[in-house]
């Protein structure tokens, strides 16, 4: 029978989200279960890196990575699947940009290990047991655990990436349209990120009504109003990154009536989604004096967290610079 | 407000009715003063003459003391009455603040004898306390005899306004013709407020300090002065002490009273001749004395 | 950074300059030509003495031809001076003037560096981010406005008069605002000028007549400029008329008025004549005034403070030229440039104490005295103390407030000449024995030494000491009731007492009160001392940073009469020299909204200070108009998805001028990983 | 080139602080000309990139400019109230403050990134504002960031050691 | 006025009036003098000097001096170490630093004095029996030994050291002053000298340290 091209999903670093956006493609799944044969799929079947191994290296039509690289194990499987593919897509934010778990890059490898094994207030732990990349189990054995590296990268900071499919979760008909381009053939330029390269106020609905003279007076949060359902976010002072953040999930979290966070990244034009944000927001206040100014963005408490939820690792800084790394 | 009191060597010896009358005033004004325990000598004008490091470095010693007499203090006040001893311990704090080598040394030789200098000290004049803190209308209010029809030419001195004192114009002050007003007194406004009294010349090469002592007196004298005030103790011992030499070289009779502007408070608040060191003077301020005594002697 | 914006792929041609010794004695010019030819894109790297000479600039223009160069960078002076220069050798070239990049390696390295080395490496490093920087540079079009021929004069002093003649004899609108009731400014004050000694009012009063006669020139006396908004070629000013109680087109100057009013003596201090003299409510400021009109001082009419007045004024006026109910008008003037001429402001001898002045009553200051001596002036010329005497020794101070830390550090460069003028037409006045004390006599000026030495020989004393004290306390018998000047004469080197009976006190010369306002308004810039500011201190002495501004006279530093008349004829000259190209070149910097890529948030849209940017509804974008566009850039730096580009500072440009500076040129985060898989 | 060779030759010179500043066309730039003019001499560290208005100034241009390995970022504006553009200095100001404090968190120092108000006859205090800077930052030493974030790189790619681990975990197995 | 000035007799060269060269040659001059009075705190600002003759004017005792303050700031910066260090103005001095306030170059003259004062001590060019010098240096001792000054033995002292037949004219004034409680012939004396001593010790060690 003809080969059907091989389609390959693996996940790092990330919350699962990522493959439940895989099968809510619901029906649509089955025209991709039609078209391609999944050669590797860890989460749905099981496959051993052996069998990965043995395959010829480029066999594998594409595969798409979700999650951040922040361990050994998943450096090493990246670069494995990269041998055997021909075309990497890093899938979601984390494996796009670092994603959630890339704000552990504002802290040192050691001091995330102590606090969730000494630290945190619901750990038991008096003998401080932590764990060891190589343990004896017994006479015969040894377990060994893969390293926990100083910092979350993004997939490309890792291997050489094709095409990025950005979200938190990727939106199925984001991933549809990705995967019939893949088998159309007519591939678009290397890097390419699969979605509108336009900010999400494009195809926001309460875009109408964005006052044309924002003049933050204030900054609030979501837990401390209640927002209106039909207005523009910002205008109610709420920080929503939409105007810094590429459209194509059709404004899923305004919707929710919650401000959008930035999880599909910044357009092609920006290198650093969370200093633009931070510049138009920032620029837009109605302040001249120092303190008054400062008075209005101490309601942003913590920058880092707002701008960079999901761009952390793939921002110009990439992580913070610890003291140590000073000399 | 809480002060520490600097007396220095002066006010112990030649102008000891200096301290008298100012303490005693003090008390009556009811301001809190304690006296710097052990405080050396500030190097005055002599010391620096001989080895700068040393001469700021004495004087630290004595900002260090305060320091640790008033540990809790944020801003510790220091009050030092005589001129040379007050321009000396600014000065002190000013070169020490501005020049960090200067400070290293300094504190390091303080640290040798056990004491330490951060730099919280502000020196004050008993003449800025006074207005400044106190006020024009308290001490207004505190006096018993009006001085009236006594004219008062105010003689502030080199170094009580100049360089570096900042509560008084340097130039044309005013702050103890002020003071002089509230004691119900008539000020005399003449040119010669802050010019050279000779300081130490006057009793070392008296040919050169003898006329300028002379000028100033003969120029208040010029403008009706029935006293002069001063707030230096040398000041005041050159102008009254040399009065005779100062007669005999340019032959004339010159019979001025020069008194503390602390000695003439006392005396319209009432405070017994005694307590501000009348009887030290050589010159009785007879005037003054008949307008809030009806002429009683001034000393017993 | 191998994008190139689809301009061909760059051949780039580097220059670096020696300027002489002046950037060759810091950086070697060799090394950085040769580290720039091993540069990706640099086709050719040279190194030579003046770039900016003719053969400099042909080279570059015989390179462009023979190597098909598409960019050019030059490494030399600051752009301020020369970008101009070499844009046009590029064009003459044949190539679009903005593929040029200029590289400041003289005021920014070898003037303010020292270590050769380090300099050396800093302009290496500018050199490549400049050669980075044009792989980006995108042909433009020269952005063009036309000029309005009206000119605004700001001041009706000795230089504003200048230059508005000057303007209208060229058949060009002027419109003269002064602040004052009339034009004339201090040189009106004046009695005679030095060093020729004619009378000031005798060569000043006909300019002023020319002025009121000329029908191009509109002068607009009592009047001020409230508000100026625009740019070269069209500013809009808002003028502010004061009301001065007289219907100016009405009044003759007849001075029935001032006859008639109710005060029959003159009691309030003469402005005109430093208070030496009394005028009424109702007055004239001096004979000659232009325009010749009174005007009412609502500070002292008494009808201001009762409205019970007589009004004998209004009675007396057969024109019905005075209505005491006048209120502020306002006008607003289109012109295409300004030329601020605002003056200066006497130094306030009150702040020198040391001099007595406010203290001791005769001592004056040189204003005062001008007025003394002059015929028209309180005293119709006689010099006398304030006590009626005439003096029988004069002293005259000079530097009062200059070359003082305390109060002005400069040297007001006026006041050696004046006070030797004083001098003279004091000792021709009184005959009295008149000192000079100066600390250096500074004469530089055609006929000036001559006029020391004339005065010299009449017997003039010149003590050069600056003087300590002027007291009233006698030491000597002589100096009784006499004012006493106690200096050191410096170069017999004894300190003297010189008892006199006046004091004259050579006041310097200050910028005026509301200079920072003014500069403000008309957005140019100040010196440390408060003058306007410059364009360049000797190239462009009377431009300012502001197209289409220039500074003349007193307002840009102390300035006697001819340096002033000078400065107002440049100034002049410069402004026709716009009017007459009709036309300016502005800098094609503005900048555009990618419209494809814009979301409508709008973002932007409020920051544009020249409300240059609306929000198209039917598209739902927004759009920028060019032509209202001054290229400050703030909305690109602002735009939160990268949708609006500024021509000439591009974030590519920028960001690999940025990487150009540093070590890892050209390696952005990105290129970086790709190290890391490299090392493994 | 790599950048690992420019590591190396970075560290064959002794270390001296790179300086990017961005000066406005209208009031800093020409100051520092005016310093350059009037000869004032100061530290060669700063390297000057010349724009319009600080207004232009995007924090994205600090951040690489940081991430490109300098170790500090200077400003320099109209006074407040002087803009050539009448604004433009104060939007900078508003992105300025956060940002500074953004950086903090991200554990750059707050004397690494200056914001001052230079005007065009202020040539003296580029000089002593350059200055001043460069002492500042040489005490704070090297920030050098592409430089950690391949050292880092060196430091994580410990590929051999996995490598060793689980063949001695198979061995054992076996 | 008084002209008669003992300072007179150590004026440079006026040695009983014989003709006296006054040239002056490059290499008599001290090229390092300038620099070391100017290391002094604040002591830069001498540069600025414009020779306008104010300190001398405002200067209450100059007409005493040899030389004017301003010409002693020109000696200086021009290198005139011995003419400067031997001239009687440092002596007439009396600290009341108005040309200080009244110097339209803020420079310290004061200061300048104090530095040239420590330098003609230093390098003994100071008049032996001149009584400003005597006086410093005697308080200094008093000072440096008792941590306080004492009016008294001071002025005993110095008069001692200068010219002990002015004691006598002085008598007079002495006893007045003994009779009114203002003078007296004990020392005072400060409780710790001994920290006191380490104090000055201590700032030797520093000055050494300085020197090496």
């Amino acid at each position: 029978m003809p080969d059907k091209p091989k389609i390959g999903f693996y996940w790092c670093a990330s919350c699962g989200g990522c493959e439940e956006s895989v099968v809510d493609l619901a029906e649509d799944i089955l025209m991709v279960a039609d078209n391609v044969d999944i050669v590797f799929w860890p989460v749905a079947m099981d496959f051993k890196k052996a069998d990965v191994e043995k395959m010829e290296d480029g066999s594998i039509l594409a595969t798409m990575i979700n999650g951040a690289v922040r361990t050994s194990e998943q450096e090493e499987m990246a670069r494995l699947i990269r041998r055997k593919s021909k075309l990497i897509i890093a899938y979601g934010s984390c494996a796009h940009l670092g994603g959630i778990p890339a704000l552990a890059n504002e802290f040192a490898a050691q001091e995330i290990l102590d606090y969730s094994y000494k630290i945190a207030p619901s750990v038991v732990n008096p003998e401080g047991t932590m764990p060891l990349i190589k343990t004896k189990h017994d006479e015969t054995r040894n377990v060994t655990l893969p390293k926990f590296r100083e910092t979350v990268r993004t997939l490309d900071q890792v291997i050489d990436v094709d095409y990025y499919l950005p979200g938190c979760p990727p939106v199925p008909k984001l991933l549809k349209a990705a995967v019939l381009t893949l088998l159309s053939g007519v591939l678009p330029p290397k890097g390419t990120v699969l979605a509108p390269d336009n900010a999400l106020c494009e195809e926001c609905p309460r875009k109408a009504t964005k006052p044309v003279d924002l003049a933050f007076k204030y900054f609030t949060r979501p837990h401390m109003i209640l927002a209106d359902k039909d207005k523009c976010l910002l205008s109610q002072g709420l920080i929503c990154m939409g105007p810094a953040t590429r459209a194509g999930c059709e404004a899923a979290c305004i919707n929710g009536n919650m401000p959008c966070s930035g999880c599909f990244g910044p357009t092609s034009r920006v290198r650093d989604q969370g200093a633009k944000i931070l510049s138009s927001i920032c620029s837009n206040i109605e302040a001249k004096e120092e303190d008054e100014i400062d008075a209005v963005l101490d309601e942003i408490p913590d920058p880092v967290g707002t701008f960079y939820r999901y761009g952390l690792a793939g921002s110009l800084l990439r992580k913070k610079i610890m003291e140590e790394e000073k000399q | 407000m809480k002060y520490l009191y600097y007396p220095g060597c002066s006010l112990k010896c030649t102008g000891r009715a200096y301290e008298e009358s100012l303490l005693a005033v003090f008390k009556a004004l009811k301001i809190d003063y304690t006296e710097i325990e052990d405080w050396n000598c500030c190097g005055a004008t002599a010391y620096m003459a001989v080895d700068e490091v040393n001469a700021f470095s004495i004087a630290a010693r004595n900002l260090a003391l305060a320091e640790k007499q008033f540990e809790k203090e944020e801003e510790i006040q220091v009050i030092a009455p005589c001129a040379a001893c007050y321009m000396v311990l600014i000065k002190t704090m000013k070169y020490l603040n501005e020049s960090p080598a200067l400070k290293e040394k300094t504190v390091h030789a303080l640290k040798e004898a056990g004491l330490n200098f951060t730099g919280r000290v502000k020196v004050r004049h008993p003449l800025d306390v006074l207005i400044n803190d106190i006020g024009i209308e308290a001490i207004a209010k505190a006096k018993k005899h009006p001085l009236k029809g006594i004219k008062v030419a105010s003689y502030y001195g080199c170094q009580t306004v100049r360089p570096y004192s900042t509560f008084d114009d340097q130039r044309d002050p005013q702050t103890m013709d002020n003071l002089v007003k509230a004691l119900g007194a008539e000020p005399v406004d003449w040119p010669l407020k802050t010019r050279c009294c000779g300081g130490s010349l006057t009793g070392t090469v008296a040919e050169v300090g003898l006329p300028l002592s002379y000028i100033l007196l003969k120029e208040a004298a010029r403008h009706g002065a029935d006293v002069v005030v001063t707030a230096c103790p040398l000041c005041q011992f050159n102008l009254e002490c040399y009065q005779t030499d100062i007669n005999k070289k340019f032959n004339e009779d010159i019979n001025l009273p020069v008194m503390y502007f602390s000695q003439l408070m006392g005396l319209a608040m009432d405070i017994p001749q005694k307590e501000l060191g009348m009887q030290r003077l050589f010159v009785k301020p007879e005037k003054v004395l008949k307008t809030v005594k009806g002429g009683e002697p001034a000393y017993v | 950074m191998s994008s190139t914006n689809g301009n061909g792929s760059p051949r780039i041609g580097f220059y670096v300059c020696h300027c002489g010794h002046n950037i060759a004695s810091v950086v070697n010019v060799e090394e950085v030509q040769k580290f720039v030819a091993t540069l990706p894109g640099v086709i050719v790297s040279r190194d030579y003495k003046y770039m900016c000479s003719d053969p400099g600039q042909e080279l570059i223009q015989n390179d462009i031809k023979e190597f098909k160069l598409n960019r050019i960078v030059v490494a030399s002076c600051s752009p301020l001076l020369h970008e101009h220069t070499f844009r046009v050798a590029a064009e003459k070239g044949g190539l679009n003037p903005y593929y040029f990049h200029m590289i400041n390696i003289r005021e920014n390295v070898s003037w303010v560096n020292t270590d050769k080395v380090m300099a050396t490496e800093k302009a290496k490093d500018l050199a490549r981010a400049g050669i980075q920087r044009v792989f980006f540079h995108k042909p433009l079009i020269k952005k063009e406005v036309p000029i309005n021929p009206a000119v605004m004069i700001v001041g009706g002093g000795i230089a504003g008069i200048h230059a508005a003649l000057t303007i209208a004899n060229a058949g060009k609108r002027v419109y003269l605002v002064e602040r004052e009731a009339t034009i004339g400014g201090h040189m009106a004050m004046f009695d005679k000028t030095f060093p020729t000694l004619d009378c000031a009012a005798c060569i000043l009063t006909p300019k002023m007549s020319a002025v009121k006669n000329n029908p191009n020139i509109t002068l607009w006396t009592y009047a001020e400029v409230e508000k100026v908004e625009g740019f070269v070629g069209s500013y809009k000013a808002t003028v502010r008329h004061k009301p001065r109680y007289i219907k100016e087109d009405l009044c003759v100057g007849c001075m029935d008025c001032i006859d008639a009013c109710i005060y029959k003596e003159a009691k309030y201090p003469d402005e005109f004549n430093q208070g030496l003299s009394m005028r009424k409510p109702v007055y004239i400021p001096f004979p000659q005034a232009t325009p010749q009109v009174v005007l009412v001082d609502p500070e002292t009419c008494i009808d201001f403070k009762s409205r019970r007045c007589k009004k004998t004024c209004i009675e007396a006026c057969d024109r019905d030229a005075i209505d005491l109910h006048q209120i502020d008008t306002y006008e607003e003037i289109e012109v295409g440039t300004i030329i601020l001429s605002t003056g200066f402001k006497p130094f306030d001898a009150k702040r020198a104490p040391q001099y007595g002045y406010g203290k001791h009553q005769n001592v004056f200051t040189a204003l005062e005295v001008e007025r003394l001596v002059n015929a028209s002036g309180p005293t119709n010329g006689e010099v006398l103390t304030r006590d009626g005497k005439k003096p029988k020794s004069v002293g005259i101070i000079h530097c009062v407030g200059s070359r003082d830390a305390k109060t002005n550090k400069w040297c007001s460069r006026v006041c050696c000449m004046y006070s030797l003028k004083l001098a003279h037409l004091i000792k021709e006045h009184t005959d009295a024995e008149v000192y000079n004390f100066y600390i250096d006599m500074r004469t530089p000026g055609k006929g000036y030494e001559e006029f020391y030495d004339k005065l010299l020989k009449e017997g003039v004393h010149f003590i050069r000491g600056r003087v300590a004290e002027v007291t009233d306390w006698a030491l000597m018998p002589e100096e009784k009731d006499r004012l006493t000047i106690r200096v050191e004469d410096t170069l017999i080197g004894t300190v003297r007492r010189i008892p006199v009976d006046m004091v004259v006190l050579a006041t310097g010369l200050v910028p005026r009160d509301d200079a920072q306002e003014i500069r403000r308004m008309f957005n140019i810039s100040c010196s440390n001392e408060g003058f306007f500011l410059e364009r360049h201190p000797k190239l462009a002495p009377v431009s300012t940073f502001t197209d289409g501004i220039f500074i003349a006279g007193a307002c840009q530093g102390p300035k006697d009469i001819p340096d002033s008349v000078a400065q107002a004829g440049a100034a002049a000259a410069e402004a026709l020299s716009l009017i007459c190209a009709g036309k300016i070149e502005l800098e094609p910097n503005t900048a555009q909204i990618i419209e494809k890529d814009c979301s409508g948030c709008k973002s932007c849209i409020p920051l544009c200070p020249y409300s240059a940017i609306t929000f198209k509804d039917d598209i739902q974008k927004a759009y920028i108009n060019e032509a209202l566009c001054k290229g400050c850039g703030t909305c690109v730096a602002a735009c939160p998805s990268g949708s609006i580009i500024q021509n000439l500072f591009e974030d590519e440009e920028i960001f690999s001028e940025i990487d150009g500076l540093l070590k890892f040129a050209g390696l952005e985060t990105g290129a970086l990983c790709s190290t890391e898989m490299e090392v493994q | 080139m790599s950048a690992e060779t420019e590591i190396k030759v970075a560290e064959k010179k002794p270390w001296e602080p790179k300086i990017i500043a961005f000066f406005c066309n209208w009031c800093t730039y020409t100051a520092a000309d005016l310093a350059g003019v009037s000869r004032l001499k100061h530290a060669p560290n700063v390297r000057v990139i010349r724009i319009m208005c600080s207004g232009r100034v995007d924090p994205q241009f600090i951040l690489q400019a940081f991430a490109s390995g300098a170790d500090g970022v200077l400003i320099g504006g109209c006074h407040p109230g002087d803009c050539h553009y009448s604004e433009g200095n104060y939007k900078l100001l508003r992105r300025f403050r956060l940002l500074r404090r953004m950086l903090g968190s991200m554990g750059i120092e707050p004397d690494r990134c200056r914001l001052e108000w230079i005007s065009a006859s202020e040539g003296d205090k580029v000089k002593t504002v350059i200055n001043d800077m460069v002492e500042k930052v040489r005490n704070l030493g090297p920030l050098s960031i592409p430089g950690h974030l391949i050292e880092l790189s060196n430091k994580e790619l410990g590929i051999k050691e996995t490598e060793i681990l689980r063949e001695e975990a198979v061995a054992h197995a076996g | 006025m008084d002209k008669t000035i003992e300072s007179k007799k150590f004026a440079p060269g006026s040695n009983g009036g014989s003709i006296r060269r006054t040239i002056k040659y490059e290499n008599e001059l001290d090229k390092n003098f300038a620099k070391k009075i100017a290391d002094i705190a604040h002591g830069e600002a001498m540069y600025n000097c414009i020779q306008c003759g104010t300190c001398s004017a405002t200067c209450p005792v100059s007409h005493y001096m040899d030389f004017t303050p301003r010409k002693i700031i020109a000696m200086v910066r021009e290198g005139f170490k011995d003419e400067v260090l031997s001239s009687s103005t440092v002596w007439m001095c009396a600290s009341c630093y108005s040309c200080t306030v009244e110097c339209p170059k803020e420079i310290k003259i004061t200061d300048v004095m104090y530095a040239l004062k420590r330098e003609a001590i230093a390098g003994g060019y100071y008049p032996k029996h001149f009584p400003t010098p005597a006086l410093a240096t005697s308080f200094f001792d008093q000072v440096k030994k008792n941590g306080r000054s004492s009016e008294g033995p001071l002025l005993v002292k110095v008069f001692l050291k200068t010219n002990p037949f002015k004691m006598f004219g002085n008598a007079l004034l002495g006893w007045k002053l003994w009779k009114t409680g203002r003078m007296s012939m004990k020392s005072e004396k400060i409780k710790d000298r001994k920290g006191f001593a380490k104090l000055l010790n201590g700032l030797d060690k520093v000055k050494e340290v300085a020197v090496k």
